[in-house]
């Protein structure tokens, strides 16, 4: 089967999945779309490695398909590697699906739903033209809406999650057409490769313009800062494998769209455009971070940690294109490969993660962490590979989001001094920012672990969890597993990395990253042997046990009760709760995060000096939103009122209309002659 | 063989008007809408090759452009009249109608079509003048047939701000007629089409400034375009549905058809600078007008008819760029509108017949009490909003394009911003309408007879979305009539 | 890479870690007896915490009910990461046995996996003190985190790498660049840096018995035994590695390579005489400070990120 | 017929019909207002009579007599029975009042002369000349239509539209195809018949023929 029949066949697949899902009796239908998901996932990933192997494109025409332009499929190594990060998070997400059906995802609409949205985010990293790009990212986000409202019924929050995704993500694709026109205007065709050939003849306006609009629609599907807003809203509210596939896949699509319009059509540009990039990129994780590190729920937590990650993936790829303008080349090469790994890494590890929180959904029918608590001893399976995977999103050696933020790193390190004054001022400025988010990662899934699973149980629910299905364990211990490989060894994945670097940086020289196990920066000293580490903490680990075990005078630990200072009983109402851990952090960042705290004090009747119950309550929502789309939605609104005006049922006031529209052509006829 | 196509509705009104009120009676509209559509597809494989089909002595003409408005108009007509013997029976049956009345709903339905197909097979533009206008006569009892106050209200604003538009219209024929024969085209008529778009470059650019304008307020005012629009929501949402889908589907753009027919002229004397600032106004107006209007809307009848003013806008825009792909977009949309139009009126009339009521926040959860009527309207709705795979998404996406291969990049963003804000006002509709918890004792299924129409009008959307193929040639022959 | 030289960095790496598993506890004692005879008493001797560890190490382990395997796991992760990160940084050779594995930047994750375990394990306990203490000290840890990274990237630039052994061996060859102000500013910022990851005065005391004021010792409260011993020798490893690459940071001499056994030796004769110096000059500095409110510690963390962001722009200008 | 006689005669019926378009907004009574309709009807058929003698086209003279049929005759008797089931019916209060809607038309006049230069430049004859009446004549029906309340004034500023458009269409081209005015002018005709159903059954729902009161579909 050669590549091109094999994408046909995928996206077949992929179709069927969808008749599947909606024919098949209740009971096999998420199953039946499952199977053909893999299907679809394995077809199109063996025509990407392929792709990726020969570095040669695949090109598929069909002008039967879409009126009036037909159907352009290019599959270049660049976006190859992207269908393999769809396939890498579709394939294990559908698997837990099958476990997860009975929570709404077994309904017609979403069975058929779920197989669609997968196949159209494996098809638009290979869309070659406007049209074919444009109808893949609507359907995509079609689909994921459908999947998003699935649990509209129960909840007024999947409702309103909906309602501010459609619309934030339609913005956005209308950011993106936009973009995509101004370039398109004038060329021959609306192939990419015809665009690419006129973009480069265009003015600096029109090309400046061109990528701060797509960078804004792109943007938003990719989460950034500001307009992320629909990001923590949709993903929580998204069964547990639908948030996995829209946080690690789709989300990283948005990157992907960057990269089209900055380097395949534009060919790269202007530091400005990318130190632009590269701010947003930063302001993101940061806020992300923060955001996180004061969430109470689960998903909204990793949602904000969504944004955070990649928010990491955009500071790289600004550091890209800022050292190809100032043509550090090969380092370009080298940010953009860190780029791309942020957002393997990211895609691995996040889905593994929602993943879990649809597990512990589906165990306790909560996502609140403060009623959760003590799912370790509970479920020690997922609850061992949501601490793993957790571990791995605090970039925490030898997993693999350490070496994503090592090379966002050295990119950083090897950039500053790069020639411009404002790089100069901006990259140690984005090293901080990379700093103080990995430390609030750091605290927010330190929260997630222990408040939601160390500890005692803080509701009958998170008491009575048991452990989750096999087939969404497998879900998650692939993408475990994943985070794991990719951390000790990253070399397995860095030769696909750097065919897509390179296809997408085309004429640019390849960041040889690689040697065998150990990570070697071409033509920079940096070097870094994450298997060496790992066997290195296996060793002291082993030896330190052993160590203890040989010292102490009993192997195993007597089990007692918690001390706590000489407390007599221990209740689960008395540990920490995820506000009051999040509440330092909260407290420091007060002007950003802007709490709004509540207390309220019932005193009894007899004295007022005396106080009969207390009850706190500090929710943390989102300024942007709170400052740049609520007014304008008030405005409108506003606007939509007055407007009623316009229509108000008067018989003469629509004839007057009409008189006033004629008496205005006759003077311009007057006066025009 | 156009006569026929005349002839069909016509005789079928015949036999409505003679023939007393029985429920199988209603089918017989239905099948003549059918072979409509039939003759529709037949002349439209003979338009494809030829220049034109003429037909009753010169008097009806049928070029690609035609051949695809009669295809359009059958397909609406069969989901209208289809779905009619259902609002017949409801309304005999709960006694706001009588059979007689049921007799003239029948003639003056077969009225309409017949009307929009004399309009859009004239040769002669005086008779498409006529035709036009006898769509608003025919068209306004339809409108009061529910002969309630408000259908009353409804139809003395239809009536009476269209006949206004179409008298500036025909003021407007007469001025390119006075054109015509003072720069010495005498040929057989000189209000034929072809004679016209012959002689387009002698015609007195003075004269035809004032009439172009005219013309495009005038029969602006039945494509529901802005600022003669108003009578657009109200006509919309009091007529039975199965009309309201006919003249949101297709009433509207068989007036736009008149636009582009004349467009053709005036860019022969005018250069396509004219006509291109002209429809640019008042498509931009429309959008603008519609997005307002839809910002707090509270009954989904009138949303949809705002929703049309949109989509006429959004032609209009495209008909500005006049580019050959322009125009064959325009045309694809004028289907893919009129078949989700189509749908979601003669949802919202089943919606209607069983809540009673057309306020949105009357109407909530349709999704979970009713789920066959709320997909078909939430399909509809995303259909509307722009979604692939609905047809929809790609005629929108090509019409941008051609407007910014002509220069016309900033109304096509201007376009694109009041579409999204237009996208977020109907989300936030449909979501109080089709969303939410309904209780389970009132979960109701849809008549399979209801769903089916429907179901197969939102397929027939999707498929010349995906693959207009039957229709390519077509389209492309029709654009090359009138594109620039 | 002929065997005796792979041999040697082997040894090295080996005598730093066990350098600093034993040197650690004694400059722990050292510095509480410089303490104790600056607040007017005798104090207890020197090797006094060795002697604790082994009273610890003979006691029962003890685990709470309701723990999980991260309990007993986290002591033990603690000591391991920082013994592999005591391996790979040039205490007493500019080259042990995996210095070109891992660098600076490594190193700081290497230390932040001891931490988060710790904290887990704080939560693990389900007590009131144990979410308090890990609360309180990630939030410390990302807000040093910052001012850790730009440091870094400062201390970088003049070795045009992050490998510790190459910034170390840059100073080496080119002692000048000491002096300059960039070097001073990441000086300063190490030190605030050092001394808020390791827990000491103004950020935290280690000495404290006060509960609410508690920060790691809150999050350890549980731990009994061998585990608190294991604890303590992390800590305590953790502090001499932090202030072994400060000081071979700023006076990098007597580091050599790793290649004959009196090298080595020599190598740490020269750790131990400057940790010591370093040691007692935090003591001294720690007896006239008192412990800063928790929500001032951003401040003079703050203060250390500025230090830090002068370092680079410094670095910059020099360049 | 002599040069100066056609002239003077077609002038003449053209000021009639302006000066009953005038009428229309001064008179308050309705049953004035539907009479000033008949005499323009009549000045319209005779503009088209005129003409058709003038040029000796047997066709026009046919159309005269429909127009006069049709617009002085079956309209306005139309009309006069919708008026006979509100007898009495005044135009008390117009939207804009009497000196006010006279001021008006006075400008509207000038605009259609400023707005025909170019087809009366197009048209030199003494008809072409006489075209901008037949557009003043239109912005007057066009302003009396959504000046006035009473249904029965808003159709004959219909008319007057039509009317106008009528005029506009014998002076410059000596009238459209005869196919085309028969069609147009039933189309009118029919348009009068609905509007006059309509107007009775309002009348018998609203028991007025108040315009104002028709404001209940609104956003």
């Amino acid at each position: 089967m050669t590549a091109g029949v094999m994408i046909v066949a995928g996206a077949l697949a992929g179709v069927g999945g969808a008749a599947l899902g909606a024919l098949l009796p209740q009971r096999l239908r998420v199953a039946g779309a499952a199977s053909l998901i893999w299907v679809a996932c394995a077809l199109e990933a063996v025509a990407a490695i392929q792709v990726l192997a020969t570095r040669q494109p695949v090109i598929l025409h069909s002008a039967q398909l879409l009126p009036m332009t037909g159907v352009d499929i290019v599959l270049s190594p660049f976006g190859a590697l992207f269908v393999l990060l769809v396939a890498l998070v579709a394939a294990p997400a559908s698997l837990h699906a099958v476990g997860y059906a009975r929570h709404g995802l077994d309904t017609r609409t979403a069975a058929a739903a779920l197989p669609l949205f997968v196949t159209s985010m494996l098809l638009v990293p290979q869309a070659g033209s406007v049209a074919t790009f444009m109808v893949l990212w609507e359907l995509m986000a079609l689909f994921s809406l459908m999947l998003v409202l699935v649990d509209h019924a129960r909840s007024e929050a999947a409702r309103s999650a909906g309602a501010w995704y459609a619309t934030l993500t339609h913005a956005g694709a209308a950011f993106i057409l936009v973009a995509f026109l101004m370039l398109a205007a004038g060329s021959s065709g609306q192939t990419f490769a015809a665009v690419a050939h006129h973009a480069s003849r265009l003015g600096p306006v029109v090309r400046g313009s061109a990528f701060v609009v797509a960078l804004v629609g792109f943007g938003s599907k990719a989460g950034m800062v500001p307009f992320h807003v629909w990001l923590p809203k949709a993903h929580p509210e998204a069964p547990g494998p639908v948030s996995a596939l829209m946080s690690g896949a789709m989300v990283a699509l948005g990157v992907y769209g960057i990269v089209l319009m900055g380097y395949v059509l534009l060919g790269g540009g202007p530091g400005w455009w990318w130190l632009l990039a590269l701010a947003l990129g930063a302001v993101s994780a940061l806020y992300g971070a923060l955001h996180a590190a004061s969430s109470t729920d689960l998903k909204r937590l990793l949602a904000y940690s969504t944004t955070d990650n990649v928010g990491l993936s955009i500071m790289a790829l600004g550091v890209s294109g800022y050292l190809a303008a100032t043509q550090h080349r090969l380092l370009a090469a080298l940010a953009l490969v860190a780029a791309l790994v942020l957002l393997i890494n990211h895609a691995a590890f996040k889905g593994a993660l929602f993943l879990s929180a649809g597990s512990v959904q589906h165990a306790t029918g909560t996502r609140d962490l403060d009623q959760l608590g003590g799912l370790l001893r509970r479920m020690p399976q997922s609850g061992a590979m949501f601490l793993i995977a957790a571990a791995a999103t605090s970039a925490l050696p030898p997993l693999n989001g350490f070496i994503g933020e090592w090379l966002l790193f050295q990119s950083l390190l090897h950039g500053s001094g790069a020639g411009s004054t404002a790089g100069d001022v901006a990259i140690p400025l984005a090293v901080s920012a990379m700093a103080l988010t990995a430390g609030l990662t750091v605290v927010a899934f330190v929260k997630a672990a222990g408040v939601g699973f160390l500890g005692r149980p803080r509701s009958a629910a998170a008491e009575q969890a048991v452990e989750v299905a096999w087939s969404m364990r497998l879900g998650v211990g692939v993408l475990v597993g994943a985070c794991v490989v990719l951390g000790v060894v990253p070399g397995a994945m860095l030769p696909a990395v750097e065919a897509a670097a390179q296809s997408a940086l085309h004429g640019m020289p390849a960041a040889q990253l690689s040697s065998g196990l150990d990570l070697q920066l071409a033509g920079v000293r940096g070097a870094l042997a994450p298997a060496e580490v790992a066997v290195a903490l296996v060793v002291a680990f082993l030896a330190v046990a052993g160590l203890r075990r040989a010292l102490a005078r009993r192997p195993a630990p007597r089990l007692t009760e918690a001390w706590g200072c000489g407390r007599e009983l221990q209740t689960a109402r008395m540990q920490y709760t995820a506000a009051s851990f999040a509440e330092p952090v909260q407290r420091v960042f007060d002007d950003v995060l802007r709490p709004v705290h509540d207390l309220d004090l019932s005193h009894p009747a007899e004295s007022r000096y005396f106080i009969e119950s207390a009850t706190y309550h500090s929710t943390v929502g989102d300024v942007v939103e709170r400052g740049l789309y609520v007014p304008v939605i008030r405005a409108l609104r506003h606007w939509g009122r007055i407007a009623r005006g316009l229509q108000p049922g008067s018989v003469h006031r629509y004839l007057g209309y009409g008189f006033g529209a004629l008496v205005v052509i006759l003077i311009a006829v007057a006066v025009l002659g | 063989m156009l006569t026929l196509l005349l002839a069909i509705p016509a005789l079928c009104a015949v036999v409505y008007a003679v023939v007393p009120w029985r429920r199988a009676l209603g089918w017989l509209g239905t099948a003549a809408a059918a072979a409509v559509l039939v003759l529709g597809v037949v002349v439209s494989v003979g338009a494809v090759n030829r220049p034109a089909v003429t037909g009753l002595s010169g008097v009806l003409r049928a070029d690609a452009l035609s051949a695809f408005m009669v295809v359009v108009i059958g397909v609406i007509a069969v989901l209208a009249t289809w779905q009619s013997v259902r609002y017949l029976d409801h309304e005999i049956a709960r006694g706001a109608s009588t059979r007689r009345h049921a007799s003239v709903y029948g003639l003056l339905v077969q009225g309409f079509l017949a009307t929009m197909l004399l309009a859009v097979l004239a040769a002669n533009l005086g008779v498409l003048w006529i035709a036009v206008e006898a769509t608003t006569v025919v068209t306004t009892f339809l409108v009061g047939h529910r002969r309630t106050r408000t259908a009353l209200e409804a139809s003395w604003k239809y009536i009476v701000i269209c006949s206004v538009g179409i008298a500036l219209a025909f003021l407007g024929t007469v001025l390119v007629y006075l054109a015509a024969l003072h720069s010495g085209v005498h040929g057989q008529n000189p209000l034929n089409w072809t004679t016209l778009v012959q002689e387009s470059h002698r015609l007195n650019p003075g004269v035809m400034r004032l009439a172009f304008s005219l013309l495009v307020l005038g029969y602006g005012t039945k494509v529901g375009l802005a600022p003669m629009h108003s009578w657009l929501p109200d006509a919309h949402s009091q007529a039975p549905a199965p009309v309201s889908a006919l003249m949101s589907g297709v009433l509207l753009s068989v007036a736009f058809y008149a636009v582009l027919r004349f467009k053709v002229i005036a860019d022969g004397a005018l250069g396509p600078d004219f006509a291109r600032t002209l429809l640019v106004v008042v498509g931009l107006l429309s959008l603008v007008v519609a997005a307002s209007l839809l910002l707090t809307q509270h009954d989904y009848k009138r949303m949809l008819a705002y929703s049309s003013m949109e989509h006429m806008g959004l032609i209009a825009l495209g008909a500005a760029a006049g580019t050959p792909l322009a125009i064959a977009a325009v045309l694809l949309h004028i289907l893919g509108h009129g078949l989700a139009k189509g749908v979601l009126f003669l949802a919202s009339g089943e919606v209607l017949l069983t809540e009673g009521t057309s306020e949105i926040d009357r109407v909530p959860a349709l999704l979970s009490r009713r789920p066959v009527l709320g997909g078909i309207f939430g399909f509809g709705l995303l259909a509307l909003l722009g979604f692939p795979p609905f047809s929809l998404f790609v005629t929108e996406l090509n019409m941008a394009r051609a407007e910014f291969q002509v220069g016309l990049g900033w109304a096509a963003a201007l376009s694109i911003l009041c579409m999204a804000v237009i996208f977020a006002a109907l989300v936030s509709h449909g979501r109080r309408l089709l969303l939410g918890r309904g209780e389970k004792e009132q979960r109701q299924s849809t008549a399979r007879l209801v769903a089916i129409p429907l179901i197969g009008g939102l397929a027939g959307c999707v498929f010349i979305g995906i693959s207009a193929w039957p229709l390519a040639t077509l389209l492309s022959a029709a654009a090359r009539i009138v594109a620039l | 890479m002929n065997a005796s030289l792979l041999a040697g960095e082997a040894l090295a790496a080996v005598v730093q870690v066990v350098a600093l598993a034993l040197g650690a506890p004694v400059l722990l004692g050292l510095m509480r007896k410089v303490r104790a005879h600056f607040e007017g008493r005798v104090g207890q001797p020197v090797v006094q915490p060795l002697r604790d560890l082994r009273k610890l190490f003979r006691k029962e382990r003890m685990r709470p009910d309701q723990a999980t395997w991260i309990f007993p796991a986290a002591p033990v992760v603690l000591v391991a990461t920082v013994a592999v990160a005591g391996a790979i940084s040039p205490l007493v050779t500019t080259r042990p046995a995996l210095g070109g594995s891992a660098d600076l930047f490594a190193l700081v994750y290497l230390l932040l996996i001891g931490s988060t375990v710790l904290a887990l394990a704080g939560m693990d306990s389900g007590t009131a003190f144990g979410g308090m203490g890990a609360s309180r000290a990630v939030t410390i840890g990302a807000l040093a985190e910052p001012a850790l990274l730009v440091t870094i990237l400062a201390l970088s630039f003049g070795a045009h790498s992050s490998n510790l052994p190459a910034i170390v061996q840059a100073t080496v060859l080119h002692p000048e660049i000491l002096a300059t102000p960039q070097r001073l500013f990441s000086l300063g910022a190490l030190v605030v840096v050092v001394v808020a990851e390791s827990g000491r005065l103004p950020v935290d005391n280690p000495a404290t018995h006060l509960e609410l004021t508690m920060i790691h010792e809150a999050m350890i409260l549980e731990y009994a035994g061998p585990d608190l011993a294991l604890v303590t020798v992390g800590e305590a490893m953790r502090l001499a590695l932090l202030l072994g690459i400060l000081v071979n940071v700023v006076a990098p001499w007597g580091v050599g390579a790793a290649d004959s056994l009196p090298a080595i030796a020599l190598g740490v004769v020269a750790l131990a005489v400057k940790v010591t110096a370093a040691g007692v000059a935090l003591a001294v500095f720690e007896v006239f400070t008192a412990k800063m409110r928790l929500f001032r510690l951003p401040e003079l963390l703050a203060g250390a990120f500025m230090l830090g962001v002068l370092a680079v722009v410094s670095g910059l200008v020099v360049r | 017929m002599t040069g100066s006689f056609y002239a003077s005669a077609l002038e003449i019926a053209v000021s009639v019909v302006l000066l009953a378009a005038m009428v229309t907004l001064w008179r308050r009574s309705v049953r004035a207002i539907v009479r000033s309709l008949a005499v323009q009807g009549f000045g319209l058929a005779t503009v088209a009579a005129v003409l058709g003698f003038h040029l000796g086209d047997p066709g026009l003279l046919v159309v005269a007599a429909l127009v006069l049929g049709a617009k002085a005759v079956v309209i306005p008797y139309l009309l006069t029975r919708l008026v006979r089931v509100d007898p009495g019916s005044r135009e008390t209060q117009p939207l804009v009042n009497v000196p006010a809607s006279l001021v008006a038309a006075g400008a509207l006049t000038f605009l259609a002369f400023a707005a025909t230069r170019s087809v009366t430049a197009v048209v030199p004859s003494i008809a072409g000349r006489l075209i901008p009446v037949g557009l003043a004549s239109m912005l007057v029906g066009f302003f009396a239509m959504f000046t006035r309340r009473k249904a029965v004034s808003q159709i004959v500023g219909l008319l007057l539209v039509d009317n106008g458009v009528a005029l506009v269409a014998f002076l410059a081209t000596s009238g459209v195809p005869l196919l085309v005015e028969l069609g147009a002018s039933l189309d009118v005709v029919l348009a009068v018949v609905v509007l006059q159903v309509l107007a009775v059954q309002l009348r018998t729902r609203l028991g007025a023929f108040d315009l104002d009161q028709l404001t209940e579909l609104h956003d």
